[in-house]
């Protein structure tokens, strides 16, 4: 293979333990010039841990970095940034304070006598996002845009920042299709010019699309690494989990519709200025998929159907009988879940144990006067932390120190524990890796069995095809199409959000 | 119009219609003397306001800078009582003083990882403190070049000036726009505020930030306080209580919003004149007891923050379904 | 069981500990601090002195951690008191019997703290300066009650909830004690401390998972009101007058102190009740060394900040993670990262 | 009315200063001069503001209680360019005298001396240890109170003042400070006498000595300083011994003086100066409570 002094970056004998954890245990990495290199493995295997280590927002406990040949120590990341190493961390971290164009050029801000040049500044920040086809107000908050519009800005911002080095840590999340394209020809382009890109994802077509090389790690040790092309998908799982995967996503397929009634009746909800006013009708153990573009307005109906919008026009009904869905605590009381997409923000309650995130849905539901007991809660967290296989040293831990997948585990746990009636997923599967994919995807499957009615919203369009008996289509916060039985396939809903792209190109 | 200006325009277009109910009660409050008196009885606040603006963005809090004030007058009284030394040397101390003050209490925050609530708390203790040791009295200053000092301003059509501190003060405040808004260090400032983890990820300076931030805070009490020094010719102990609260006040009705991140230097400025207009009006009335005093201007605070609160309601409202 | 109870050992060993340095600090300087000595059927001496005048801040710092642990923070309790004195007086003396007394004296408070709590969860004021409009009116509220007079009472069943004694402890030490083991009994043996928690720390992610934030955030400074109200009676009480005035002045920052001291951190979330009355009492500690030391009032600010940078900065994250030794390498930003999800 | 007049008055910290407000506004009212109230909060800037306020409006004289001694130069001068009077009340200031008309005020270091030498003359050569409960540090009328008291017992070797500490002239803080001071004094039984800056902190430290089990009035002299009400009450159960007299009624004086000047053209001496009375026990305090608890103390 290459010889070392072709390595950019290599990283020796990594350790790193965290109270009640060892997260890295001698792991040895190493990037050449110009590949793509996937690094992989389980939610809480130390991907992100292993990039933190080698862009110093976390000191090592021991091992060594080499960039190109010579030995470095990154203390913080801003240094890591002067060596070009550009890195897109897991979850979107950037500042939703700050408009697009400072947090593309923070700290490198364009000066004309000293002072920010601000206009400068928005003219490259417009060019830079034109490479990804982000035509959109760079002066304007970036909290006005979506998760996936933050997550290009990102991938931009490390781009631009990285001279040797770039490291993506599940960039393409929240990103659609297309997004994901327009990435990938940039990170050929990088390649091309000799970079060395770390790439994280849990979506295995993405890795035999564009990596080289695939390193997997399996709780914070180095399982291998091998040649892309020389590792059959099948081999690359089995090293993963450790263990054979029986039936993967994509088999099963639910597009008979089933039998029953209609249980759960909208009619002309929306509300001004969020989502025109659609109708929808969900039967009992059926699930109802939700594709559509970036800021088509599938995170908005849900948040509609949840209370979390307050809906300003039509009506609900379940068995006929009205549904008060005025708020979300109203929408739970009508047994309605609501796993939701931004996980950071609107998901997880950081400081508080695995536990009590779990337990806290059914909690709230039950009332502050009927306070599940220890021992209850104790139960239902182990149950889930089982059920979901959520990677945790215990489950007092706060679930920001967990892996990112894990943490997404855990929030549907929460919604699984109140045993809803209907449940709102939205991008369930985000970073979950493929283990547990399959085992969320038996889930849902059972969960309609027995007869509990699903809206699933996912960027990933096999998965949404796998299990919807119905797909609704949306575009420009309008439902425009609704595809079902036999013409629910990827092709079809490809086919449907163009048409109404290419109307809304005219 | 950018939303992010929406509360700015708020306060400024409630300062305007406050002050015409105001001259529309009472005429003589568009004088240009109630003008200058505005910016000179405010300015020392408002230099102060300005380090506390710094602060909040960052997502901090100054208690100390009313008792770092008083401390400045003290050791400035002090200083030009014992020696010979020139005010102009004296300023130079105090400031360095202030400033190295300040910067120990970011050291602290950021080294210790302790809440700046606290940490500022217990530096308003120790600065009142020190001011006690050096002299319970109040010590005048009588130095001839204060006088000079004084003698400096603009006088306005009317018999209103604007004197060298009212100027100052608005300097200060084009500088701290300038900072702000021009400067990487105010960029860092806004970013520490939108979350130091993140901006840390980032690759921002966060020690080297928040030492900053809390030394131009500890600067500008320091400043604050020989204005104050020269608005007085004075030194005293007690003075400037609570000016840490007035600060704050100031700062979030300007826009400013606590948890960091968001606001605007010249909504500060904005802030500093509607409570000094609330003040002048009550001084106008002048028929208050001292309790409906207190009642009221609690009152017009809230109103203030009502009307401000409603109106960026309003026309984010319209905005959305335009 | 009892690994919960080791839990909550470990997390009140740092304030513990402060608390036993500073009593031996002042028993250093006045050796005849621990002495008790049994009075008029009462205990009498510097450590119930300690007990006694921590009340006031004692009863504000519960109410204080319940509100600070939902990410606020409450100015106006001082000049709560102040109102609640006045009012309790004001209806003492004009005739009202001391049930009706109390009992209109406790409303007011909570009262009062539902005005903080509308503004906050409602109108969505920033908790600081929604507070600080209570804070600067109350005051004025209170002597228009009182008309800025001392107004005074005898009558001797309110006076004995300042100084009376009940199985040889003070009335207001009995208070604060049966008030505080109350209050943390409801808070964590329902589910209210966990929601508060989660309210805290992340509101929104509360909201969306079904938490009544709204009420809890308006609940919190109810309480806050009224602990306000139960102090402010027992510093009238105390004197046997209302000081509009002077009642509460300033009681807030070291009411916020003592829940600082105590370790709940002000971005909200976790807290420890318990915590913040030891909290309460470490700050009484020091101003009751202070006044035993006899060292001249001047210095009185000096030694109070010394102490309190002291205790902080030996309660410190760092400082504590300097013990340990396996965290000797430590985490940097990304261990914090959660502190901040908005 | 006729006149119109600025009254600045320091805030509300005390009965005492609700008394003087009280009193002005009605002298205000008995002279048919329209007074204009300002409150400033215990700020000497809100004071400053004040001043400057009247002198906008163009108010006719001005009356004001400063805060502090010094830092009046400035807008007094302002004042005398706008040809306004200035009537210092209760306290007098740092600044030359022909920036000011006169100074309606007690003298505060007599104020003192008169309470210490009450306490010379008492106890008459015996020993006695002396604690002192000070105002508010850095207050100027705690500063004078206390040299003056100190300056009564010099040269009297039998009175020692052992501890002083500051109450900040409220009750609460005057009972929490003797209590400490009994604490530390053995009990109480090595104190004789008590000095409180003001008559609050006496009442505070009254309550703090009977909960120790001792008399006061006898077991520890009192004496204090501004002869509010409840002292009087305190004085007729023989629970304190002595208090001197601040009167709240400054604005008589100053607006006898203001009218004056106004009518002819003259000018008042510099200096007013209001009565310093001892009141002790002997001198039917239950009549004078009965004749002051009306004054809005
Ligand atoms: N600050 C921390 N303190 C304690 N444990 C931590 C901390 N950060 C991470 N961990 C633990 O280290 C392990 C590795 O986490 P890491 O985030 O690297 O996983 P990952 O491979 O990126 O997973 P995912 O695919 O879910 O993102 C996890 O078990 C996690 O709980
Ligand atoms: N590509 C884009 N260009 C401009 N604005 C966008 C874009 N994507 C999203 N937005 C803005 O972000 C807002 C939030 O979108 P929202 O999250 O509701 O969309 P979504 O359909 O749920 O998409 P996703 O879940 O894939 O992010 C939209 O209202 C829109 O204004
Ligand atoms: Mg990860
Ligand atoms: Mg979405």
């Amino acid at each position: 293979m290459q010889s070392a002094s072709s390595y950019v970056l290599s990283a020796v004998g990594i350790d790193k333990v965290f109270p009640g954890a060892r997260a890295l245990d001698r792991v040895d990495f190493s990037l050449a010039r110009g590949e793509v290199h996937a690094l992989l493995g389980e939610n809480g295997a130390g991907k992100s841990t292993l990039v933190k280590c080698l862009t110093g927002a976390y000191r090592r406990d021991g091992g060594r970095i080499l960039l190109d040949g010579g030995e470095v120590d990154p203390r913080d990341t801003l240094e890591a940034q002067k060596l070009g190493i550009g890195t897109v961390y897991q979850e979107v971290n950037l500042l939703a304070n700050l408009t697009v164009a400072e947090n593309l050029f923070l700290g490198r801000q364009p000066r004309r006598f000293g002072l920010v040049d601000a206009r400068e500044m928005n003219r490259r920040a417009r060019a830079l996002l034109s490479e990804y086809d982000l035509d959109i107000d760079v002066t304007a908050g970036l909290s006005a845009y979506s998760v996936a519009v933050q997550q290009v800005v990102a991938i931009a911002r490390a781009v631009d920042l990285s001279g040797k080095v770039l490291i993506l840590d599940e960039p393409t999340a929240s990103l659609d299709t297309h997004e994901v394209a327009l990435l990938f020809r940039i990170v050929r382009r990088l390649k091309e010019r000799g970079l060395g890109i770390v790439f994280i994802t849990h979506f295995l077509e993405q890795v035999y699309e564009i990596s080289d090389r695939i390193t997997v790690l399996r709780n914070g040790q180095l399982v291998g690494t091998r040649e892309t092309a020389a590792l059959p998908r099948r081999d690359l799982i089995a090293m993963m989990l450790g263990r054979e995967l029986v039936g993967e996503v994509g088999s099963g397929n639910r597009h008979a519709a089933p039998g029953g009634d209609v249980r759960y009746r909208f009619r002309g909800f929306g509300r001004k200025g969020h989502i025109r006013p659609f109708d929808l009708d969900v039967r009992t153990g059926e699930v109802v998929g939700i594709a559509g573009l970036l800021g088509s307005g599938r995170t908005e109906t849900a948040e509609i159907l949840f209370g979390a919008e307050r809906a300003d026009s039509g009506t609900a009904e379940a068995d006929g009988r009205p549904l008060d869905l005025s708020s979300p605590r109203a929408a739970i009381r009508e047994k309605f879940g609501f796993c939701p997409e931004d996980r950071k923000v609107d998901g997880i309650i950081g400081d508080l144990s695995v536990r009590e995130n779990i337990a806290l849905a059914l909690q709230a539901r039950r009332g502050w006067a009927r306070p599940l007991s220890r021992g209850e809660q104790d139960r239902l967290a182990d149950h889930y932390i089982r059920a979901l296989d959520i990677r945790t040293s215990d489950r007092e831990k706060p679930i920001r120190l967990l892996s990112g997948g894990n943490q997404q585990k855990a929030i549907l746990a929460r919604w699984l524990a109140t045993n809803p009636d209907f449940l709102i997923l939205d991008e369930p599967t985000r970073g979950i890796d493929v283990g547990a994919h399959a085992e969320i995807i038996r889930l849902i499957e059972e969960l309609c069995e027995k007869g509990m009615s699903l809206i699933v919203i996912s960027s990933e369009l096999e998965e949404l095809v796998a299990y919807s008996s119905r797909v609704l289509v949306l575009r420009d916060r309008a439902h425009v199409a609704e595809l079902a039985g036999e013409r629910v396939t990827t092709g079809a809903i490809v086919e449907a959000i163009a048409a109404s792209d290419g109307r809304a190109g005219t | 119009m950018n939303a992010r200006y929406l509360p700015l325009t708020a306060t400024v277009a409630i300062f305007l219609a406050a002050y015409l109910v105001c001259v529309l009660q009472y005429p003589n409050m568009l004088s240009t003397r109630v003008i200058g008196n505005l910016l000179t009885d405010n300015a020392f606040l408002g230099i102060a306001a300005v380090g506390m603006t710094f602060v909040i963005l960052s997502g901090g809090i100054d208690l100390s800078i009313g008792a770092v004030i008083a401390f400045t007058g003290v050791f400035l009284a002090v200083l030009l009582q014992a020696t010979d030394i020139h005010p102009l040397a004296a300023f130079a101390l105090a400031l360095l003083v202030t400033t190295a003050f300040g910067a120990l209490m970011g050291a602290i925050i950021h080294h210790l990882d302790m809440p700046p609530f606290i940490v500022t708390l217990a530096g308003m203790f120790l600065a009142r403190g020190m001011a006690f040791v050096l002299s319970i009295d109040s010590i005048p200053v009588r130095h001839p070049f204060y006088a000079t000092l004084k003698g400096l301003y603009y006088k306005l059509p009317g018999g209103g000036r604007i004197t060298l501190i009212g100027g100052l003060m608005l300097v200060v405040f084009a500088a701290g726009i300038l900072i702000a808004h021009r400067t990487r260090f105010g960029a860092n400032v806004y970013a520490l505020g939108g979350g130091a983890a993140t901006a840390e990820l980032m690759g921002v300076p966060i020690g080297r930030t928040t030492v900053a931030i809390y030394a131009l805070s500890g600067f500008l009490a320091g400043l604050s306080g020989i204005v104050f020094s020269l608005y007085t010719s004075a030194g005293y102990s007690l003075a400037a209580v609570g000016v840490e609260l007035d600060a704050i006040a100031a700062v979030v009705i300007g826009g400013t919003l606590l948890t960091g991140g968001s606001g605007f230097v010249a909504g500060t400025l904005v802030g500093i004149l509607i409570q000094g207009l609330i003040q002048t009006y009550i001084t106008f009335d002048g028929s208050l007891s001292s309790w409906w005093t207190k009642i009221l201007i609690g009152l017009l605070l809230f109103i203030f923050i009502l009307l401000q609160k409603g109106l960026i309601h309003v026309t984010e409202r319209r905005r959305r379904h335009a | 069981m009892s690994a919960t109870l080791k839990a909550y050992a470990r997390r009140l060993f740092p304030q513990v500990a402060a608390l036993a340095v500073i009593l031996l600090m002042v028993s250093l300087a006045f050796p005849g601090f621990f002495k008790l000595e049994i009075q008029n059927g009462r205990l009498y001496g510097s450590l119930i002195d300690i007990l006694n005048r921590g009340a006031p801040v004692a009863l504000l710092a519960i109410g204080m951690t319940v509100v600070i642990a939902t990410k606020g923070i409450d100015l106006s309790v001082g000049a709560v008191m102040a109102i609640c004195g006045a009012v309790a007086a004001a209806c003492i003396t004009s005739g009202y019997g001391l049930a009706a007394t109390l009992a209109i004296t406790l409303g007011t408070g909570v009262l009062c703290g539902l005005w903080n709590g509308l503004l906050v969860a409602v109108l969505d004021i920033q908790p600081i300066i929604a507070t600080l409009v209570l804070m600067v009116a109350g005051r004025g509220i209170a002597q228009l009650v009182t008309e800025g007079a001392i107004l005074t009472f005898n009558d001797p069943g309110l006076i004995f909830i300042g100084s009376g004694s009940f199985l040889g402890l003070p009335m207001p030490v009995v208070i604060w004690l049966v008030f505080g083991l109350a209050v943390a009994l409801v808070v964590r043996r329902t589910a209210l401390g966990m929601l508060i928690e989660a309210l805290g720390v992340n509101r929104r992610a509360a909201m969306l998972s079904g938490v009544s934030t709204g009420v809890l955030l308006i609940a919190a400074y109810m309480l806050s009101g009224l602990c306000a109200a139960i102090a402010g009676i027992i510093a009238a009480a105390d004197i046997r007058g209302a000081d509009a005035n002077n009642a509460g002045l300033w009681l807030e920052l070291d009411a916020i102190l003592a829940v600082v001291v105590g370790g709940t951190s002000l971005l909200g979330g976790r807290f420890s009740i318990a915590a913040s009355l030891i909290g309460a009492l470490i700050i009484q500690a020091i101003n009751t060394g202070i006044l035993l030391s006899g060292f001249p009032p001047e210095f009185n600010l000096i030694i109070k900040a010394a102490i309190i940078v002291l205790i902080l900065v030996i309660q410190s994250p760092r400082a504590q993670s300097a013990f340990v030794w396996f965290s000797r390498p430590r985490a940097t930003a990304a261990g914090k990262a959660g502190e901040e999800a908005k | 009315a006729d006149l119109t007049v600025g009254f600045s008055q320091i805030g509300s910290e005390s009965g005492w200063r609700a008394a003087e407000t009280t009193l002005t506004k009605q002298q205000a009212e008995e002279r048919g001069i329209d007074l204009k109230f300002a409150d400033a909060q215990q700020k000497q800037e809100n004071q400053i503001k004040a001043l400057r306020s009247f002198i906008a409006q163009g108010v006719d004289a001005i009356l004001l209680a400063p805060v502090v001694a010094t830092g009046w130069d400035e807008v007094l001068q302002e004042a005398k360019d706008a040809e306004i009077p200035v009537v210092l009340l209760d306290r007098t200031v740092d600044a030359p005298d022909d920036l000011y008309l006169t100074a309606v005020t007690s003298d505060l270091v007599h104020e003192g001396k008169v309470a210490g030498q009450w306490l010379v003359d008492t106890v008459a050569g015996k020993d006695c240890n002396v604690v002192e409960l000070q105002g508010t540090t850095g207050s100027s009328p705690a500063i004078d109170r206390k040299k003056g008291f100190e300056e009564a017992l010099a040269g009297h070797a039998n009175l020692k003042i052992i501890r002083s500490q500051t109450g900040d002239f409220t009750r609460t803080k005057g009972k929490e400070v003797m209590e400490s001071f009994l604490k530390a004094e053995d009990g109480g039984k090595n104190i004789c006498a008590l000095y409180a800056h003001n008559d609050d902190m006496a009442v505070g430290a009254i309550q703090a000595i009977k909960e120790a089990g001792l008399k006061p009035g006898t077991d520890i002299l009192v004496v204090s300083i501004d002869a509010v009400p409840d002292i009087f009450q305190a004085m007729a159960a023989g629970e304190a011994n002595a208090t001197v007299e601040l009167t709240p009624n400054m604005a008589g004086p100053a607006f006898d003086a203001l009218e004056a000047y106004r009518k002819d053209g003259k000018a008042p001496p510099k200096w007013i100066q209001t009565e310093s009375k001892l009141y002790t026990q002997a001198d039917d305090p239950m009549k004078v409570y009965e004749e002051k608890k009306g004054l809005g103390y």
